[in-house]
């Protein structure tokens, strides 16, 4: 076992540094504040360890050349900021109908449009579940530490693989770019999904088509001798588009169930404090990290409150929060937007007990303070 | 034999556009109700105007 | 001390940013916790620049700095700006171009040449940060001068190590003569 | 049973294709696959990408890697492709609506790079899968179904864009000029950077019918009128130019190619 | 008074008259099914009428145009479908955040990406709200007869200027292609809400102040002598950009309370037999339609149902519902997606009444017959 | 206090600007407002249009009737305006990422209906605001920050691609040659249609430091070796013509333009 | 006659959409409530095509044609694909190119050449829609013929009335003579 | 007088590129505390090469 390295690192770098880890060789992007680091470090690294880096024209380009890549057998990722995930929002969708694994990042700043570019926020909660049009599934992550931003990468890539989904890889501005102590885990030690080889000769090989007993059809990549169609149109199991009626809600209530079916793989959240607590804040992110220290404070002067921080965002993690829910006396959501995951949450948890939210958009990490008062105040 | 043989059509995937009657040099072709005809095989000289343009791929020469 | 909060602020260009890291590298190399982060983008382009590093024993949470500890303002800007910033009982690091010393008496202001020292005496104003890094060692000893030496040789560039550690070294010297002097003159 | 070329490089099973009589599709499509056939290339190393239109059904229909993506986006996917696995050839078939209109920029840009990916433009002067409504190649004057008065946009040369953008294989055929396609695409394929063939083809369903140019036949042969080579369109007047199209080779350049040059960066670590 | 006039009318024809007749002038867009006839009568009607119609070359373009053209002073829309409005999401945020006025017609078809291109949905409910990135106020209608298309219409330019807010006209396949009878108002019987001139000489002109007692800025035309300066940056009164805090977050609440402040004004509901229903159906669009037949048939049965159908998508009827709940035994929302509206709905009266789903997305309109086997069932 | 053309044409109340000392942007925002000056339009009568970058924040010094868009859209957006009130004279000010990287299909198209808008690209070689990445203009080999071992993408002509999409004036200056945009930009605006001006400007912050081309006056003073014009350039060999660029009015064309012949449409009915 | 649904179906390029519109416009002068659809898009292209009219005199909630009282079919294809949709007790009007009939004896089915009246008689085929109206109307007379005959001239291209008419009487008389025979040669 | 008050510099927006100074072909500026300053005001000739060039508006020629 070789020397554990500890290390002082931006958020982004170590999104970069868990990527390369989980397998990313295909770097596409156009560059955005507050991501743009998370480009020019896969600009200099994919280079020289046999990984690919483009900077395409725009990010709609961007995200097309990462499917491409993909479907190629590349882990391929892309990343921006508010209004180039905006823009991706079509390709995203492409890549949920035609389940081709790739990861988006998105670090937020403060919206709508241009907004406050050089600000944190966490508007884009629920454009990273409802973004594109039509029925689909999605997988979005939240990590709120340097650390976890790595290994969330690792997951966004596990999870992209086994599920064949776009993962969203949600961040603000506040963990991307600040720098702290980091603990890089051993290769050997981190879990790493790779694509199956299929089971199937090229002319038996139904390229949507799901084994008895696996998730996902099985996935080939061109140019290794199975030669398939891929299409954004609803097709049947052989990949060519149908208008059949039956097929087409079958396709779509699969690509639902792949994830709704798994939720309990896919969830990961952390519980602080939760053992006795009466009150619950949900939050997730940067905003995790002042609940935290609120916590700790108003633990302190005998509060039971704890806290409920999704990292999986989406898909939720009701059936947890449900049985939160029914345990405590009031549920409150702090977040950077307007009031968007509680929604999600006030409707899980809203059946059993009261659900509150506090939320800033003034580009500014709310305090720990202002917690405290908001807690104490309602 | 030889250009006996080597007209073929798939008369399923012909849609009647005409465009391999008018491209025929020697006249070997008809539409009839909707669809090609070969309507003299002997005058066939297999130049291949037929198969180059059908946008159906309906009619080709076969062997060789 | 659980948990100290820097904030070093001047105005773009001056090398803060990295002047943080170092800091907080050094910190790291100290065995605790600790983040840095900066102000970004454009904000950053020819107005007011700032670092931020919180040193601390335990798990840092909350990872901004509100009322910080130790102040450093190379530019009248940036100390206008973010003076009210700075704790009761909080250290002041001043550029001794700065003129105009705020009006608190429950700080410490230390007034030193470091821009100053970097492009005279140093012939290279790019060692400003490293300069400040050295007296805000001298002064609060927060990370162990050894720990200092080395990140400052990790994060600048190859070929200016020996600059550099001279620069550090001035900066120390700063502090050491700045102390004789009685501190009455500065308030 | 379908002729050899149909029965090895087409899915026939999905065959007859959607298009209409007398579309002028099938006929690029099979000059495309002839010139496949006529390079010797290996099938599982042929990846076809196309974007939305009826022109970009064709992908469907071929029985190689292939990928129908999305609307004017095919040249941004098969850049993905051809950097991540280069020893595929890219063939990218695309309509003039998805090339140029909402996917002008990715034309220009992946000219730009000289990356090696062949495209083929199906350019009917019309959006075909949406109905007819004009595109960027309508001539000025025509009529689409949104343009009811004619037309008043001046049409692109795409040929002269994609040769400003940095294409280095840029050439134009017509279907009436099928074989003069096959050959085009042979020599762009083998060109190794961006190569952007144009080829002239016929909606008679829309663009035909909106403009009152007769059926198929009519609009085919009609082809043979317009099209001149540039020696042949040089010796035209002014007055005798209008309504001509020049086909053949018209450009063919020599620059680094995208894919090269990474690989050279890289060996110079 | 004129004679009526009563015709045989397309749903999409309905947009375009009514939209003429709610003062539409410029229309910019891209061809997409099913909602190309919009663009094609536009082109047809608009240059007769002193109106201008551009088709420009992708959704993006066409979006930016009728912004561009609103701050001109036209009443402008653009209409697209699924994979065209993931593509205007950007613009939307823009005219969002720069509070241009303009209509945005989205007729569903299945999704995601390409999906069944012409066969009907209802899957873009959710993205009608959060498509864009960041925290924004948005107002969505809904119509569901070929008349309710153009009253709707007129409707969604009236509400654009009154809050100078983007309003999205969301129809779905079955509608916009369906010919229904439509007997057209006279022109003087509709009222029309046009921007009103400003109080302010151009010296003293705020473009973002809100006078005491409006709800929204006067809003000035380029070219009328008042030289202001819009972004989608966040900004101050002043029109210019700022990073400060608070104004910020005074301008992201203003634009979100702008709408929410208003709901009792926007929000538009049809009831249908609701008096004595112990169970109702929440549906929208055509989905409606077949929920009344299947309602009617129910009724004969003996069964006490009845409708609440939502014209006003976004913002919700909240107090509506939440009355509507207190009173029934359950609540099923119907549409033809995997359960996009069944959030919002759950969340509200989840909190009074059980709440259950029914949905497709096969393509096709769901029957009479299927929801009156899921009410006798459920 | 300012001088009078600053007094009149700027916001004076919100300078300085947030560039970084010694940027070109200053130089060539001023140029037009001279160009604006010179020809005596009414203030109220401009409209100008920008994109997302350094250079598209000039919009909001100027005292006209000012829109800062999002990327790339600057055109689209001008496009609106200028259809819907043809009075207003439309400048778009714009960067060479957002006019040609993100923005590159609205230019192509713009210039192809050959609208009446005046574009003055903002040419710095990189993308300045978001901190240095190489643009579609970085020479190849120059460094950016997402080309830390040097450019392998060929970098655009934007005055051949400008003229091969349609734009009727086609021209290009530096910022060396102030005189020369102001020109440039008068008879950018009195061409009834599309016409599009390249500045060459300058970006020590990045473009600058990144190729180690020195500070501002270093940059600016190199560019007067750079530039020359058409004829000198012709008289050049292919080896001295290395890392030259032609500045002057390159192209001048006449087609009918877009609202005008919209006009032209509704008056026929 | 609470709701009459009619489906008309055939090829691309028929007119059965503009068919379906004239109906339901002639029900609209009527006075019934009318709501006509049809299929779309690239389905509609080579392939089967249908346009659909439901015709009641109470207001129409539910839009489609779900089982149909009349179908026409003027192809094999679109029969085949249809024929299940008729309700029991339906009218069948197939046009006589239709050489595989249903087999199904819970319907009446009217065999008649529409096609070759259109392209024989009126030596337009494009007409072929409006015979089939005229035929329609004769044997179910669902709407009124004042009616009919408006609608047919208020849709129908400028300049092909008079053609257009004399179609919509041949199929009148398609079905005047049709009646003289006995069911049983069809069925 | 002519000359001597038609040179005018707005110091707070001057950010001392020394774009101007190189330009002025009298050797008329000078940067002095990271500001331009007039070094030799009677020198100047109203060519106007500073005030074209300077990025910040910070020097222009007044009056005539
Ligand atoms: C984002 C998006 N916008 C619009 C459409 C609708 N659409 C499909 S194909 C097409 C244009 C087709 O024209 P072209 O590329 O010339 O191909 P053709 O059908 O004529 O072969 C359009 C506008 C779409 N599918 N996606
Ligand atoms: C949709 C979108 N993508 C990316 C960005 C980030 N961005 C802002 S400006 C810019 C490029 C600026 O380059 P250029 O247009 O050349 O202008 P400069 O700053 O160099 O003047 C980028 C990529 C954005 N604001 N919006
Ligand atoms: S619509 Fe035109 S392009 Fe499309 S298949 Fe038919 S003929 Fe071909
Ligand atoms: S970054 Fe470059 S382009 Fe932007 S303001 Fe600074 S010098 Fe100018
Ligand atoms: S006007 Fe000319 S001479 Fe006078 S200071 Fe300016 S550049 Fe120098
Ligand atoms: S050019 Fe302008 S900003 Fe630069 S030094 Fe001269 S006056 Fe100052």
């Amino acid at each position: 076992m070789t020397e554990k390295i500890i290390r002082l690192m931006q958020g982004n770098e170590a999104c970069v540094e868990g990527a390369i880890a989980a397998g990313m060789r295909f770097y596409a992007g156009y560059p955005i504040t507050p991501s743009t680091e998370i480009a020019e470090l896969s600009a200099a690294k994919l280079p020289r360890i046999g990984g690919k880096f483009i900077q395409m024209e725009d990010e709609i380009a961007s995200i097309s050349a990462i499917i491409g890549a993909s479907l190629t057998g590349y882990k391929a990722m892309t990343a921006t900021s508010g209004p180039g995930f905006s823009l991706k929002q079509e390709g995203i969708g492409y890549a949920a109908i035609s389940e081709t694994p790739c990861v988006i990042v998105n670090v937020q700043r403060g919206g709508p449009s241009t907004g406050l570019p050089t600000f944190p926020a966490q508007g884009d909660i629920m454009q990273a579940r409802w973004g594109t049009h039509g029925d689909h599934s999605i997988i979005a992550l939240y990590p709120s530490t340097v650390r976890e931003i790595y290994d969330t990468t690792i997951k966004a890539f596990n999870l992209a693989e086994k599920y064949r989904t776009p993962v969203i890889l949600l961040m603000d501005e506040v963990i991307a770019h600040m720098r702290e102590k980091i603990e890089i885990p051993n290769i050997d030690e981190v879990e790493i999904y790779n694509r199956k080889k299929p089971k199937s000769s090229p002319s038996e090989y139904l390229p949507f088509h799901v084994r008895e007993g696996d998730i996902v059809p099985e996935m080939v990549n061109f140019g290794e001798g199975y030669r398939f169609h891929v299409t954004g149109l609803v097709h049947s199991e052989t990949g060519f588009p149908t208008n059949d009626h039956k097929i087409a809600e079958n396709l779509i209530t699969r690509l639902i169930n792949k994830i709704q079916d798994n939720v309990e793989d896919i969830v990961e959240y952390e519980e602080y404090r939760l053992e006795d607590a009466e009150k619950v804040i949900i939050a997730y992110g940067a905003t995790a990290r002042s609940v935290k220290s609120a916590i700790d404070s108003l633990r302190e002067e005998g509060c039971k409150i704890g806290m409920f921080r999704p990292i999986t965002i989406w898909p939720v993690a009701q059936k947890q929060i449900e049985e939160m829910a029914r345990k405590v006396k009031k549920v409150s959501v702090i977040e950077m937007n307007m009031g968007q995951y509680f929604l999600e949450i006030d409707r899980i948890a809203g059946k059993y007990t009261t659900v509150n939210q506090y939320g800033r958009v003034h580009g500014e990490l709310i305090t720990p303070e202002e917690i405290i008062s908001f807690i104490k105040e309602g | 034999m030889g250009t006996l043989q080597t007209l073929y059509v798939v008369e399923e995937w012909c849609k009647g556009c005409g465009i391999c009657v008018t491209f025929c040099p020697k006249k070997v072709l008809e539409i009839k109700d909707d669809k090609v005809a070969i309507k003299d095989l002997k005058a066939c000289i297999q130049c291949g105007q037929c198969e180059l343009r059908c946008p159906d791929y309906a009619i080709y020469l076969g062997g060789q | 001390m659980l948990r100290q909060e820097l904030r070093l602020s001047g105005s773009g260009g001056q090398g803060l940013i990295l002047a943080g890291i170092i800091l907080a590298e050094a910190a790291l190399y100290d065995g605790k916790n600790v983040v840095q982060s900066q102000s970004y983008g454009p904000e950053a382009r020819g107005g007011a620049s700032k670092s931020e590093v919180i040193i601390s024993q335990a798990p840092i949470n909350y990872p901004k700095v509100n009322k910080c500890d130790i102040l450093l303002s190379l530019t009248q800007k940036a100390c206008d700006k973010y003076i009210s910033s700075l704790k009761s009982g909080g250290i002041l690091i001043l550029d001794s171009s700065v003129t105009k010393l705020p009006d608190r008496d429950d700080i410490k202001i230390y007034s030193i040449p470091i821009l100053k020292t970097a492009s005279n005496g140093l012939k290279k104003s790019m060692v400003a940060n490293i300069v400040a890094l050295g007296s805000i060692y001298e002064l609060t000893k927060i990370v162990n001068r050894v720990s200092l030496e080395r990140a400052v040789l990790n994060r600048v560039p190859r070929g200016t190590e020996e600059l550099n550690k001279k620069a550090l070294k001035k900066g120390f010297e700063l502090i050491k003569n700045y102390r004789s002097k009685p501190y009455g003159e500065v308030c | 049973m379908p002729s050899q070329l149909v029965d090895k490089y087409y899915r026939t099973e999905s065959l007859p294709h959607i298009w209409c009589p007398g579309c002028g599709n099938g006929i690029v499509t099979r000059a495309i696959v002839k010139a496949i056939d006529n390079l010797g290339l290996n099938q599982d190393d042929v990846c076809i990408v196309s974007g939305i239109g009826c022109s970009s059904r064709a992908s469907g229909y071929l029985d190689f890697n292939t990928i129908h993506t999305t609307h004017g986006r095919a040249l941004a996917f098969a850049t993905g492709i051809k950097f991540a696995n280069p020893k595929l050839h890219v063939i990218v078939i695309t309509g003039d609506g998805d090339c140029v209109a909402i996917g002008g920029n990715h034309l220009i840009h992946t000219a730009r790079r000289n990356i090696d990916i062949t495209t083929i433009v199906f350019n009917n002067n019309i959006y075909g899968m949406t109905g007819g409504q004009y595109s960027p190649t309508t001539p000025t004057g025509d009529r689409g179904t949104t343009a009811p008065y004619g037309n008043i946009d001046a049409n692109f040369d795409l040929c002269n864009l994609a040769k400003a953008a940095g294409a280095t294989y840029v050439s134009r055929a017509t279907v009436f000029g099928a074989n003069m396609i096959i050959k085009q695409v042979e020599n762009g394929i083998k060109n190794k950077g961006f190569s952007f063939i144009e080829t002239i083809t016929i909606c008679p369903t829309y663009y035909g019918r909106k403009n009152k140019k007769g059926d198929s036949v009519d609009m085919i042969t009609d082809l043979k009128e317009i099209a001149v080579n540039k020696v042949s369109y040089e010796k035209l007047s002014e007055e005798q130019r209008k309504g001509k199209i020049i086909v053949g080779e018209l450009y063919k350049g020599k620059r680094p190619e995208y894919v090269e040059e990474y690989n050279r960066m890289v060996e110079s670590f």
